[in-house]
């Protein structure tokens, strides 16, 4: 199948969806920041340094829905080998690991104030690093071969590998009794924290997502033309390889 | 050795094989049966090792399914690999281990209870028992590969997969070798042989890997 | 399993005949430490405070440094495709490589550590769970390190690729082998820190034989 | 001359393309002394103590572990054989693959040098001094390394031999090196260790090559 | 391209070739001069490798020397290094390096002078001027042995000494090779080939190494 697979279904399914979450993701991020960094109030014993928070919890949970989301795809490429989710894989890794980053930079100018120190070997912030270097490491290993199937597959087997990090970070907070507080928006049952803040978080958080699948279709669309082109130089090249002297 | 096997066939239809994003064959049929032999041959490049590795199960397909009495291979593993045997361009020699060391790990890798004497009788048969303790970096070209040849007999499999196997071996062992490999289909096994020398492979199916090339320019076809 | 023994003892075979870089690697483990006083001058009280990070960062060099040649060998002349063509799952053949990375590496280290550990002036306090989190960290060093090295055959820049790959996963260990000896030395519970260790070796024991064997089998596509 | 240049252009090529060990052992040289407050607790005092050997003994690490692949890779696919037939002295060219290898390990760990040792407090009257003995000293170890692991290539118990080999000629340089840095931070002169370095320095640029030379002629019979 | 090179003769008299503790060969003679061709046989283990190496000056020989011209060659290792291209059983190929990369390297290590000229005239006449950028590991094993071979063609050396050339060649690619060596020839060339199948080497003098083969010990008896 892997030769047979036709990317035009899915140039025309982007080409659909691409405005609209464009123009959402405009929307939410400004109604979010304007909510989070000015009409909410400030917390009673973190004060202004709380409106941190509103990039740091969404970037984190974008960091590992993206992870997430290469995971998944990785499996889709081993077991079914479709060409089409070794591109999504590699295109969702650079901005996965973007959210990361941001995550961990706002959360150890957070942890400054809050715990008096940039950074601890707590276990979530651990977990969390490491989230950030298996992406490194993804998008190291992907572009390491000389022929990109074979650096799809190594990446994307490291890609599952990785995830058991994922439930890692999730439940590290309460599986040890770390610095960082455990959830509390994303409690089961009812959120613990006050709607004026969680508001303009659950806007910023659909925000941050919107803008992924934006990012995501745009990547993967040049992913598939830089592939076409690969593919029909190939040909080229290989075209009377094997007859000797012309 | 081979006595026990009972006959079977080997067979793929429609195959296609993708190497570094390009089509080196597409559409192949192939079928053997027991006590069958197929001679691979074609220009360099022209995608015979990569057939050999296909059938041993070390590439997968980029089409079609290979199938044993009927069931796909890749459905077991296992099962498939205690078939055959691969004898490839290298010949997986450890220069620090002594000739007898380095079959005996094959074969009971191969099938844990095969004894010495049936590496003996290996070595034997390929003319190198007299070298048993010579350590592997002393060997010359020709009994480096009659080494990796003696896997063949020191565990038994029904179907051997043989890439260019007289490469460096003198007419001699040349001989020997099709000796080997007419016993072992008379017994009832299979052979694939891939050379660009002339092999004695009596009844042998010809199959010319050049037939199977795409034509070079369809890129719809390519798109990975 | 018979077939998982067979590897053990070829590989061991291997390292003694012709000298493994890991056993370079313990050599070179020993002499780092014997040497590590020269470094800093022979003041017991700093040689005590730092002896627990020092025997672990070198054991995590060690281990580390071994790695790339793990498969490398076996992929160049041609040991590896008759591996993957064995009657077993990859996975066991690959759990063999990495028992005898350990063999070669992780238990000399844990043999020699005590008596290094005593170079070092270390507490006497600490040994037991120095050999303790050697125990539990050395075999998570090896088996992580052999997803790596199966990972990166055959990719350009192999060696940089395997330390990137490698080396975050390696920090945790690191972390909380050295938190656990601390811990003990001044006398605190290191009960959490080695049940984390054990953890991780749980994990990467369920995990990494799976990945290193499809890395494998991709590397011989 | 313009072999050894070509030689020198290529195994920087190798290095870049497919991260020879070196590569590795550097990023990992930086690594280790990044992973040390870790592991010693980031007391400024014990880590400026300290600094000086862990240094040393970390580039020392790095350049002896990238040494027994120098001349392996060649000599398994057949280069080497080529290359003594190149119409060359040998010993041109095995000084070409020197200068690659040092390249590719003492100059990174020469430039990393300097950020490590703020990193490890060390004190900034040592600076100057920690780069001339690792302007000294790296060479040294890159000569010395080539030579065993040219003997080392056609004896059957290589690792462990060219440890045992080249270990205890590589001790005086980190005892000296280490030595003259410390001088330096408590403000004593520095020369004689100096001048030692050098001296060694010499004596292997005139002797290794010629021996690394021969045995790698033995090792092709 | 190798015109210019002057009537030369390389010549050995009573030589002997010790591997292992175990005498090879003894008492062998040669002589070749310009534009003559030597065919070395013999089954596998004679001493076919080891001749060419001792040829080449990678080994010494036991007794006996070596001499061009009537001057021992040992006594300018360059100069005669000079001279000759020797293609062994391995490739020398690396992985990571493209084809005209690899090819370069030899090349002007062998002499720096030899421009990328030169060096595509090879990779033409060997048919791999398409594979040009393409890296040394997607090489099939018949590409890689032309690669090898591409190296007497981008630096000129009167003496080739060729350890079975023709190894997984297709049988298009064997007869470049053989058009190759006759002009290398007619331009005043010399050629030791040692192989186990037949190559069109005219008026090509044949030594079976077998014959040289000391009587006390036979071929298959070793003492290590
Ligand atoms: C570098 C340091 C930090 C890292 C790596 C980090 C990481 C994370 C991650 C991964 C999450 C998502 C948890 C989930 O979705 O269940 C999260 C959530 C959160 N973090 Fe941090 N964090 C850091 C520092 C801080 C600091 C200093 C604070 C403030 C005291 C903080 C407060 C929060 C809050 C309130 C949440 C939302 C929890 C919830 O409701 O689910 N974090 N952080
Ligand atoms: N490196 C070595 N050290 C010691 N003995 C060796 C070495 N290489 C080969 N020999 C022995 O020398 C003898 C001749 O080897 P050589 O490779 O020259 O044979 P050959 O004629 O080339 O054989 P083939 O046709 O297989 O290439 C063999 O018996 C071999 O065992
Ligand atoms: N590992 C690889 N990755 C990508 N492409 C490869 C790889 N190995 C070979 N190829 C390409 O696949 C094609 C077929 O190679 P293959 O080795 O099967 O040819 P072959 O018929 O065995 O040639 P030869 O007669 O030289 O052995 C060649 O064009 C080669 O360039
Ligand atoms: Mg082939
Ligand atoms: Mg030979």
């Amino acid at each position: 199948m892997h030769r047979f697979a036709n990317p035009a279904r899915f140039l025309r399914l982007a080409a659909v969806i691409l405005p609209w979450t464009a123009i959402a993701t405009v929307l939410l991020l400004g109604a979010g920041l304007y909510l989070g960094l000015i009409a909410s109030p400030a917390d009673y014993q973190q004060g202004e340094t709380v409106r941190i928070m509103y990039v740091h919890v969404p970037s984190a949970w974008l960091g590992m829905a993206c992870y997430s989301t290469m995971a998944f795809a990785s499996a889709v490429a081993l077991i079914w080998k479709h060409p089409l989710a070794d591109l999504v894989g590699k295109s969702a890794a650079p901005i996965g690991a973007g959210f990361t980053f941001v995550c961990l930079v706002t959360g150890s100018l957070w942890g400054r104030p809050m715990w008096g120190t940039w950074w601890a070997w707590d276990a979530r912030l651990t977990s969390m690093l490491i989230l950030l270097f298996l992406y490194l490491g993804y998008m190291a290993l992907i572009n390491a071969f000389d022929d990109p199937t074979r650096g799809a597959r190594a990446a994307a087997i490291l890609a599952l590998a990785g995830a058991v990090n994922i439930p890692i970070i999730k439940f590290s907070v309460d599986w040890w009794n770390t610095l960082h507080q455990p959830a509390s928006v994303t409690k089961f049952g009812m959120p613990s924290v006050d709607p004026a803040m969680l508001v303009p978080l659950l806007l910023m958080g659909l925000g941050f997502t919107t803008f992924f699948v934006t990012v995501l279709l745009l990547r993967v669309r040049s992913e598939i033309i830089a592939a076409k082109i690969r593919a029909i130089r190939l040909t080229q090249i290989h075209a009377s390889s094997s007859q000797v002297a012309g | 050795m081979t006595d026990d096997i009972p006959t079977a066939t080997f067979s793929a239809e429609n195959l296609a094989c993708v190497r570094g994003e390009r089509v080196v064959f597409a559409q192949m049929d192939f079928r053997l049966s027991s006590g069958e032999a197929v001679l691979l041959l074609g220009p360099n490049g022209s995608g015979k090792s990569s057939l050999l590795r296909l059938l041993a199960g070390l590439l997968k397909p980029a089409s079609g399914h290979l199938l044993w009495d009927g069931t796909p291979v890749l459905d077991d593993r296992e099962a498939h690999a205690a078939r055959i045997h691969y004898v490839g361009h290298h010949d997986a020699i450890k220069p620090v281990l002594s000739v007898l060391e380095n079959l005996r790990f094959w074969a009971r890798l191969h099938d844990p209870k095969s004894g010495d004497a049936t590496a003996q009788a290996a070595l034997e048969t390929m003319g190198l028992w007299r070298l048993a303790e010579v350590p592997g970096k002393l060997l010359s070209a020709g009994q480096k590969r009659r080494l990796n040849l003696a896997r063949l007999l020191a565990a038994p499999a029904p179907v051997w997969l043989l890439d260019e196997p007289t490469v460096a071996l003198d007419r001699a062992s040349v001989k020997v070798l099709e000796g080997v490999m007419a016993e072992h289909r008379a017994a009832g096994g299979m052979v694939v042989l891939s050379t660009h020398a002339d092999v004695d492979l009596p009844g042998a199916r010809e199959m010319h890997l050049d037939d199977y090339t795409p034509a070079p320019m369809d890129v719809s076809e390519v798109w990975i | 399993m018979s077939r998982m023994i067979e590897i053990v003892r070829r590989d061991l075979r291997l390292a003694l005949r012709q000298g493994s870089d890991s056993v370079m690697v313990v050599t070179f483990f020993v002499l780092t430490v014997v040497l590590f006083p020269f470094g800093i001058g022979p003041e017991a009280n700093i040689l005590e405070r730092t002896s627990a990070g020092v025997l672990w960062v070198t054991a995590l060099l060690a281990s580390m440094l071994s790695l790339d040649r793990l498969f490398q060998a076996d992929y160049e002349d041609g040991s590896l495709e008759l591996l993957a063509l064995t009657p077993t799952a990859l996975e066991v053949l690959v759990l063999g490589k990495v028992a005898a990375h350990w063999l070669t590496t992780g238990l000399p280290l844990m043999v020699a550590a005590p008596v290094l550990a005593v170079l070092l002036h270390m507490n006497a306090d600490g040994f037991g769970t120095l050999l303790l989190t050697m125990l539990l960290g050395t075999p998570t060093l090896s088996l992580i390190g052999a997803m790596g090295a199966a990972l990166v055959l055959g990719a350009r820049r192999g060696g940089v690729l395997l330390s990137l790959l490698v080396l975050p996963l390696y920090v945790p260990v690191l972390i909380f082998g050295v938190g656990a000896i601390d811990a003990a030395v001044q006398g605190l519970p290191s009960q959490a820190h080695l049940l984390i260790l054990g953890g991780m070796l749980l994990a990467s024991l369920a995990l990494t034989p799976w990945a290193a064997a499809a890395a494998l089998r991709q590397a011989l596509e």
